[in-house]
């Protein structure tokens, strides 16, 4: 009964802040009820939100979920915090609107425009991106995701040498990954497209040109050994696609740094293979360099990738080298923070409300500043703090 | 009989405290004693001529030992005075003063200027003293010239402690005669008798010690601290005379009514910075970790630890050590804090800066706060450590593992 | 103790209750007192200090035993989570401990919250318990043993004794008893599952736990007959 | 018991023996008492009595003198010339010292430390006993006569600065010892003020490198010390080349500095990089777009150089660039990489 008391929206453009002289008077469970209004919007097209909306929830439609974040982009904590929540409400934060707002105003003829998302650790880097691939997907673009570059690099899984280039070696199962994901999410956009060129992937296995374009990521999937030749296929097409101005792309690839890192693993006599000798990473680096007309690339530099004893820092020179920096110029820097006082009380509110937060004590004022000073402002701390409460 | 208890000069206890012993018939020790004692008392109140002949006149060996021994330690020490007193017109003829103006710590100063030591135990340094503080001067001589010893209770070991205890145990048989004596005639006390208006808080183990040694050189130990404080409440719980308030409060004070409370200058004093706000600065200590807290009063709830937000703790416990005081105060956005913290790991760091801030918090917190602080134990350090580890052994107790073969 | 006499074990635990003394658990640690002989006790629960702190009189100084470095007064302290933490701790690793622990209240208020969520009506809503803290409690008050069984050795041969014990003896047996179900779980499943699962279930009076404490009972009935040992 | 003897067996060679004592005095005894059994009964049978005789008077060990009281101090007077009894440094002698001074570990508490007789202890450690207050005031009159005043007109740092930038730095050390030479006289410090030199920007740069931590680089301070020459002057001379060779070298450019790749730069030189080549490029594509060529997207990159149409000095150009080089010299940090983001939306127009 009492969430539906709180969903009341106030479309009124609201300066969310608990004011401290109005609340200051009683310390009681009224004031939050009072500011609790304004924690939610129910405006779930992301198009529509505006800095007004900041520090607002908002909610994503299931079956957007379901279609573009459930199949890789969610880590299973996130899915369990979704099952548990029964719904995916994210915060509307300021550099998901200022990214929004330049994607807005941006001239789609230029050269391919790259955004880098930097934070600290759980700052919510990937829950801006989610907001912005969000909107890009209400705006109908194409979405190429690479959820966890450093994937690439750790898992031990096959690594093969590249038919075409001895140099490179192949990662077929993500490759694999990658395609399926691609498909489960564009499959309505693409359908219509076909291949520009044929693709010889052997002496024998060939794609013609013309052959509807589902069919070459598909053709990818079943056989494995030429997975990643078909990734690099595909990342022809839609480049070709977009400059024909037929469809907007979206490249979001998180944790780019570690493009720039010695991988895990090793194959025959090669001691110990770099990120840079990976097809993959060849493939995302060669998209990322191109002209490409309509087409927006967002990263993001992670510290988890590096080791435990180089996190101190998270800006992105220290993160990607030197080398990713030139590599990655120009782009646009769009810095994730910490919380602010507003959003913390929003976020506080919303946990309130799904009952993430359900002691009385720690609903008053008094402890809600004790929630606020263990968590230091971080969104996970923030999350794991109301554990017990 | 009963009305003339001595008073505390030797002589007159002697006396006194022999003929005690065969008036009351005071279950003594033993029976050896008592007739050293009645022997020795008429020894020592110069009546020479009832001196028993028997013994006395020869020196024993020992005494006679002993008599030499003094003598010695005296020229020893009249010749060590002279030296001394040469010594010093020298040093001060050395370092250019008037020998007048040179008393002992113009003295040490110069030694140390002259002969420099770093050892580590002072008492091994060049020293230039008066052998009156490094030699034990008064080589007191305890017995009569028959060997035997002045004081009667010379072979507890203790004699002045266990005379204080033996008068008053006296004091107390004295009373309790006395009660019985008049609730079984009814007749009036002899001498004005009360209760004590107020409790009485005895001398504490360090006075205790310290009186002991420094008036009659004898070592009295825990024990004999808890025997007498024992002693002493049970006597001033008894109805008392006049002599007795006398004696007991030689020993304790009524307790006072006001107790021991924290300095309140110490703890409301604070300093003003150059911007005019309020600030106190302390350091706190946990484990190995030292850190140095200083709290701005009037503040917006800004927490800076080295540089760092709260995040500089990464462990939840570590981060509700910080908090605590801060809650239990209610303090929490009503004041800066700035900590330095080095040393130690993360839980040590975390309670140092507990320890520094719950001090630093004082004067901006009303009394109230402060009690809270001071009953949950958060302005004392803790000084539980890690032991070390002895040679020999796995850890600090835990030992090899042996097996007999 | 008055199971000698022929009463049942029911009986008996009336007796217990109406025995019990309404002081905190924790009021009294053995360890900290021996080790620091020359000081005072400190509080250590904050009601009873906000008991002691009604007015300005400043109180006595006193060099008081510090507080423990697990005791704090936020909101998310709790003194039977941290008794738990202490007794589930291996090799002094608390933190570990500590993360395992909050991973289990995770476990059950995902759990429970998603019931909730997912009922319909207001009346379903209200049966579902969502308080973490509040299963924990109940779980570890339903696993608490009435009585135990002691080993006297009475005339060279042993004997099985049931014996009251206080509160935090109890404590600690029931949060044993929780801990000790989990000794059998598959290697690759992680502890905190199985324990949210283990202390869902004793939240309801089931599961293996609460068995073992029936057990107990159950042997304590058996063994009264040697009741009277226990003062003899 | 054990006494050390010295025996002497002839003019040069003395033997040392270690004897117990007590055989010493039966063995003396012995002979005593043989030799004056031999002298009474010189003509009858001569017996030789090993035990002993109550008659004959026991040989007596004599104490040697007492050291001590024959020492120099004790003649002192309380009102002698101290500094004339002990004028320079020297191991501390009991001997001339007139204090009962006591050093050494005290078992118990009422025994004494050793006194200052024959005590090691007291060698051992420093004394100042050459360094009196009365020994520093002679000291002091002494040297009086070679002093002058200091100039009052140079006792302001500032002025002292202008008008000198160069200061030399040398110590004089009185010493009592048997050299009057000290090794830490000769060493020499010059310190500069570089200012004063005028550099110009990349002879700066060069001095900072040469110098490496002779210089202090935000007071443009250089310290050049010296004390590997055996004389000051030639210290002194060292250390006055040494800048000499420093400010030549810093003013001359070699060829190779204009061919040093990016990670030994310095400053980070735009110019010179990649990285300008790619942003002409992108901003010939801007250019060419707004105003409305539609240019196929091969082609345009191979058409022509992109610098010759696009001039680098344009406003967005010269802010990115000046953002870029400011995010390579000092780091990332919330301000470059805000201002580096501000200069890229500027370059896309937005």
């Amino acid at each position: 009964m009492a969430s539906v008391i709180y969903r009341i929206v106030s479309k009124q453009p609201s300066g969310y802040c608990i004011n401290s002289s109005l609340l200051r008077s009683s310390s009681s469970l009224k004031c939050w009820q009072r500011c609790v209004t304004t924690f939610r919007t129910e405006i779930s097209d992301p198009s529509e939100h505006s800095f007004d909306h900041e520090g607002q929830f908002y909610t994503i439609p299931k079956k957007d979920v379901q279609k573009i974040f459930m199949l890789n982009w969610m880590s299973p904590h996130e899915k369990n915090m979704n099952k548990m929540f029964q719904e995916f409400s994210i915060l509307i934060r300021r550099p998901a609107l200022e990214v929004m707002d330049i994607l807005k105003r941006l001239n789609y003829n230029y050269p391919l425009t790259r955004f880098l998302l930097y934070g600290e650790m759980n700052a919510g880097k990937k829950f801006t991106m989610t907001h912005i691939m969000h909107y890009c997907r209400s705006q109908n673009w194409v979405l190429l995701t690479v959820p966890w570059a450093n994937e690439w690099n750790c898992k031990r899984l096959d690594v093969s040498f590249n038919h075409h280039k001895e140099s490179l070696f192949d990662l077929p199962v993500h490759s694999k990954i990658l395609l399926e994901d691609f498909l489960l999410k564009n499959m309505s956009l693409i359908k219509e497209f076909t291949t520009s060129t044929t693709y010889e992937f052997s002496e024998h296995e060939a794609s013609e040109q013309g052959i509807p374009l589902t069919d070459l990521i598909s053709f990818g999937i079943t056989r494995m050994k030429f997975a990643n030749d078909v990734v690099g296929a595909l990342l022809k097409e839609l480049q070709i696609l977009a400059n024909n101005d037929k469809i907007k792309l979206l490249v979001t690839i998180r944790g780019i740094n570690s493009f720039w890192r010695k991988t895990g693993q090793k194959k025959e006599k090669v001691q110990e293979i770099h990120a840079q000798q990976l097809t993959l990473v060849n493939q995302f680096m060669e998209l990322l360099q191109s002209d490409t007309k309509n087409a927006v690339a967002m990263c993001s530099t992670e510290s988890w990738v590096n080791d435990v004893t180089d996190r101190k820092s998270y800006l992105p020179t220290e993160l990607m080298g030197k080398e990713g920096v030139d590599f990655l110029e120009p782009f646009l820097p769009i810095e994730v923070p910490k919380y602010g006082n507003a959003e913390l009380q929003s976020v506080m509110d919303y946990y309130i409300d799904r009952r993430w937060i359900q002691a009385p004590e720690a609903k008053t004022l008094d402890g809600r500043a004790q929630i606020k000073f263990l968590s230091g402002h971080n969104p996970y701390q923030l999350y794991r703090v109301c554990v017990p409460l | 009989m009963a009305a003339s208890i001595p008073t505390a000069t030797r002589s007159f206890i002697k006396f006194i405290g022999s003929e005690l012993w065969f008036s009351t018939g005071y279950r003594t020790p033993s029976k050896c004693l008592t007739r050293t004692l009645s022997t020795q008392s008429v020894a020592s109140t110069d009546s020479e001529v009832t001196r028993p002949k028997r013994r006395a006149e020869k020196l024993s060996a020992a005494m006679k030992a002993f008599l030499k021994r003094a003598k010695e330690h005296e020229s020893k020490i009249n010749k060590y005075t002279e030296e001394y007193e040469l010594g010093r017109k020298h040093l001060a003829n050395m370092m250019g003063i008037h020998p007048d103006e040179m008393t002992q710590e113009h003295i040490n100063e110069a030694i140390r200027y002259l002969l420099p030591s770093g050892l580590f135990d002072k008492g091994s340094r060049p020293q230039f003293k008066h052998p009156k503080d490094i030699l034990p001067l008064n080589f007191d001589f305890p017995f009569d010239k028959a060997g035997r010893p002045y004081h009667y209770q010379y072979y507890t070991l203790l004699p002045n402690y266990h005379c204080i205890m033996s008068e008053a145990a006296w004091r107390m048989e004295c009373l309790r005669e006395e009660e019985v004596r008049i609730g079984s005639t009814g007749a009036p006390p002899q001498e004005e008798m009360k209760h004590l208006s107020e409790e009485y808080e005895w001398m504490d183990l360090r006075t205790f010690l310290n009186y002991f040694k420094s008036n009659h050189s004898e070592v009295v130990q825990v024990n004999e601290h808890n025997r007498f404080v024992i002693l002493m409440t049970k006597l001033s719980k008894m109805r008392l005379r006049e002599q007795d308030v006398a004696f007991l409060k030689q020993f304790g004070s009524p307790k006072t009514s006001e107790i021991n409370v924290m300095d309140t200058e110490e703890i409301k004093k604070f300093y003003v910075n150059e911007q005019g706000r309020k600030f106190r600065t302390k350091n706190g200590y946990r484990k190995s970790a030292i850190a140095q807290v200083t709290v701005y009063a009037e503040g917006e709830g800004i927490l800076e630890i080295n540089g760092k937000g709260i995040e500089y703790f990464e462990s939840q416990y570590a981060r509700e050590q910080v908090l605590f005081p801060l809650v239990l105060t209610s303090s929490l956005n009503k004041v800066d804090v700035h900590a330095r913290v080095e040393g130690g790991g993360e839980m040590g760091q975390s309670g140092a800066i507990r320890h520094g801030l719950s001090n630093a918090l004082l004067p901006f917190v009303s009394q109230q706060m402060v009690n809270k602080l001071s009953l949950s134990g958060l302005l004392d350090r803790d000084s539980r450590v890690k032991e070390r580890n002895k040679p020999g052994q796995k850890k600090a107790r835990k030992q090899f593992q042996w097996r007999a073969r | 103790m008055a199971l000698c006499k022929g009463k049942t074990i029911y009986h008996t635990l009336l007796g217990i209750y109406k025995q019990q003394i309404s002081t905190s658990y924790f009021s009294t640690n053995k360890v900290l007192s021996n080790m620091y002989k020359d000081r005072v006790p400190s509080v250590q629960s904050i009601g009873e200090l906000n008991a002691l702190c009604i007015d300005d009189k400043p109180v006595e100084k006193k060099i008081r035993i510090p507080a423990k470095s697990e005791f704090s007064s936020a909101v998310t302290y709790d003194p039977i989570v941290q008794k738990f933490i202490n007794i589930l701790m291996r090799d002094g690793k608390k933190e570990k401990t500590r993360e395992i622990i909050e991973q289990v209240l995770e476990n059950i208020k995902m759990k429970q919250i998603e019931n909730y969520h997912k009922a319909t009506t207001d009346a379903e809503k209200a049966m579902v318990v969502t308080d973490p803290l509040k299963v924990f409690h109940g779980a570890v008050e339903n696993c608490k043993p009435l009585l135990i069984l002691k080993t006297i050795v009475k005339g060279g041969s042993g004997y099985r004794v049931p014996v009251y014990c206080h509160e935090r003896r109890r404590l600690r047996v029931g949060i044993n008893f929780i801990i000790k179900t989990c000794d059998t779980r598959k290697r690759k499943v992680p502890l905190s599952t199985v324990l949210a699962t283990e202390i869902l279930q004793a939240y309801n009076n089931e599961g293996n736990a609460v068995g073992k404490k029936h057990q107990l009972h159950k042997e304590c009935e058996a063994q009264r007959a040697f009741a009277h040992y226990r003062w003899k | 018991m054990a006494s050390r003897r010295l025996v002497q067996l002839s003019n040069e060679h003395w033997i040392v023996l270690n004897i117990k004592r007590s055989t010493v005095h039966h063995l003396q005894r012995c002979c005593v008492h043989s030799r004056i059994k031999e002298d009474l009964e010189d003509e009858n049978f001569k017996v030789l009595n090993i035990l002993r005789d109550k008659d004959v008077k026991r040989f007596k060990w004599e104490k040697p003198p007492d050291v001590r009281t024959l020492s120099r101090a004790d003649c002192m007077k309380t009102d002698m010339n101290w500094t004339s009894v002990w004028p320079t440094k020297a191991p501390f002698r009991w001997g001339s010292v007139p204090l009962p001074i006591r050093q050494g570990y005290r078992k118990k508490e009422y025994k004494l430390s050793a006194g200052k007789y024959g005590n090691a202890e007291l060698v051992k450690i420093p004394n100042f006993l050459h360094l009196t207050p009365p020994h520093i005031k002679t000291h002091c009159q002494a040297i009086k006569k070679f002093c002058t005043e200091f100039p009052s007109e140079l006792k302001n740092r500032e002025i002292r600065k202008a008008n000198f930038p160069l200061e030399v730095i040398t110590s004089d050390y009185v010493t009592c010892g048997t050299s009057i030479r000290d090794p830490r006289s000769r060493e020499v410090t010059v310190n500069v003020d570089l200012s004063v030199l005028k550099f110009d920007e990349h002879s700066v740069t060069k001095i900072k490198k040469l110098a490496g931590d002779k210089m202090d680089e935000k007071a443009m301070t250089l310290q050049l010390k010296s004390d590997r020459c055996p004389v000051r002057k030639q210290n002194f001379d060292f250390n006055v080349y040494t800048l000499t060779a420093l400010y030549y070298e810093s003013q001359e450019k070699e060829d190779w500095e204009d061919e040093m790749e990016e990670s030994d730069w310095v400053k980070y030189q735009w110019d010179k990089t990649q990285s300008k080549k790619k942003i002409l490029k992108l901003k010939h594509r801007i250019q060419q777009i707004n105003s409305g060529e539609k240019t196929d997207l091969a082609s345009s990159v191979s058409k022509s150089d992109p610098s010759v149409s696009v001039v680098d000095t344009e406003d967005d150009i010269q802010s990115y660039k000046s953002a870029f080089s400011n995010l390579k010299d000092e780091g990332d940090s919330r301000e470059t990489l805000n201002a580096y983001k501000q200069s890229v939306l500027k370059l896309l127009k937005l």
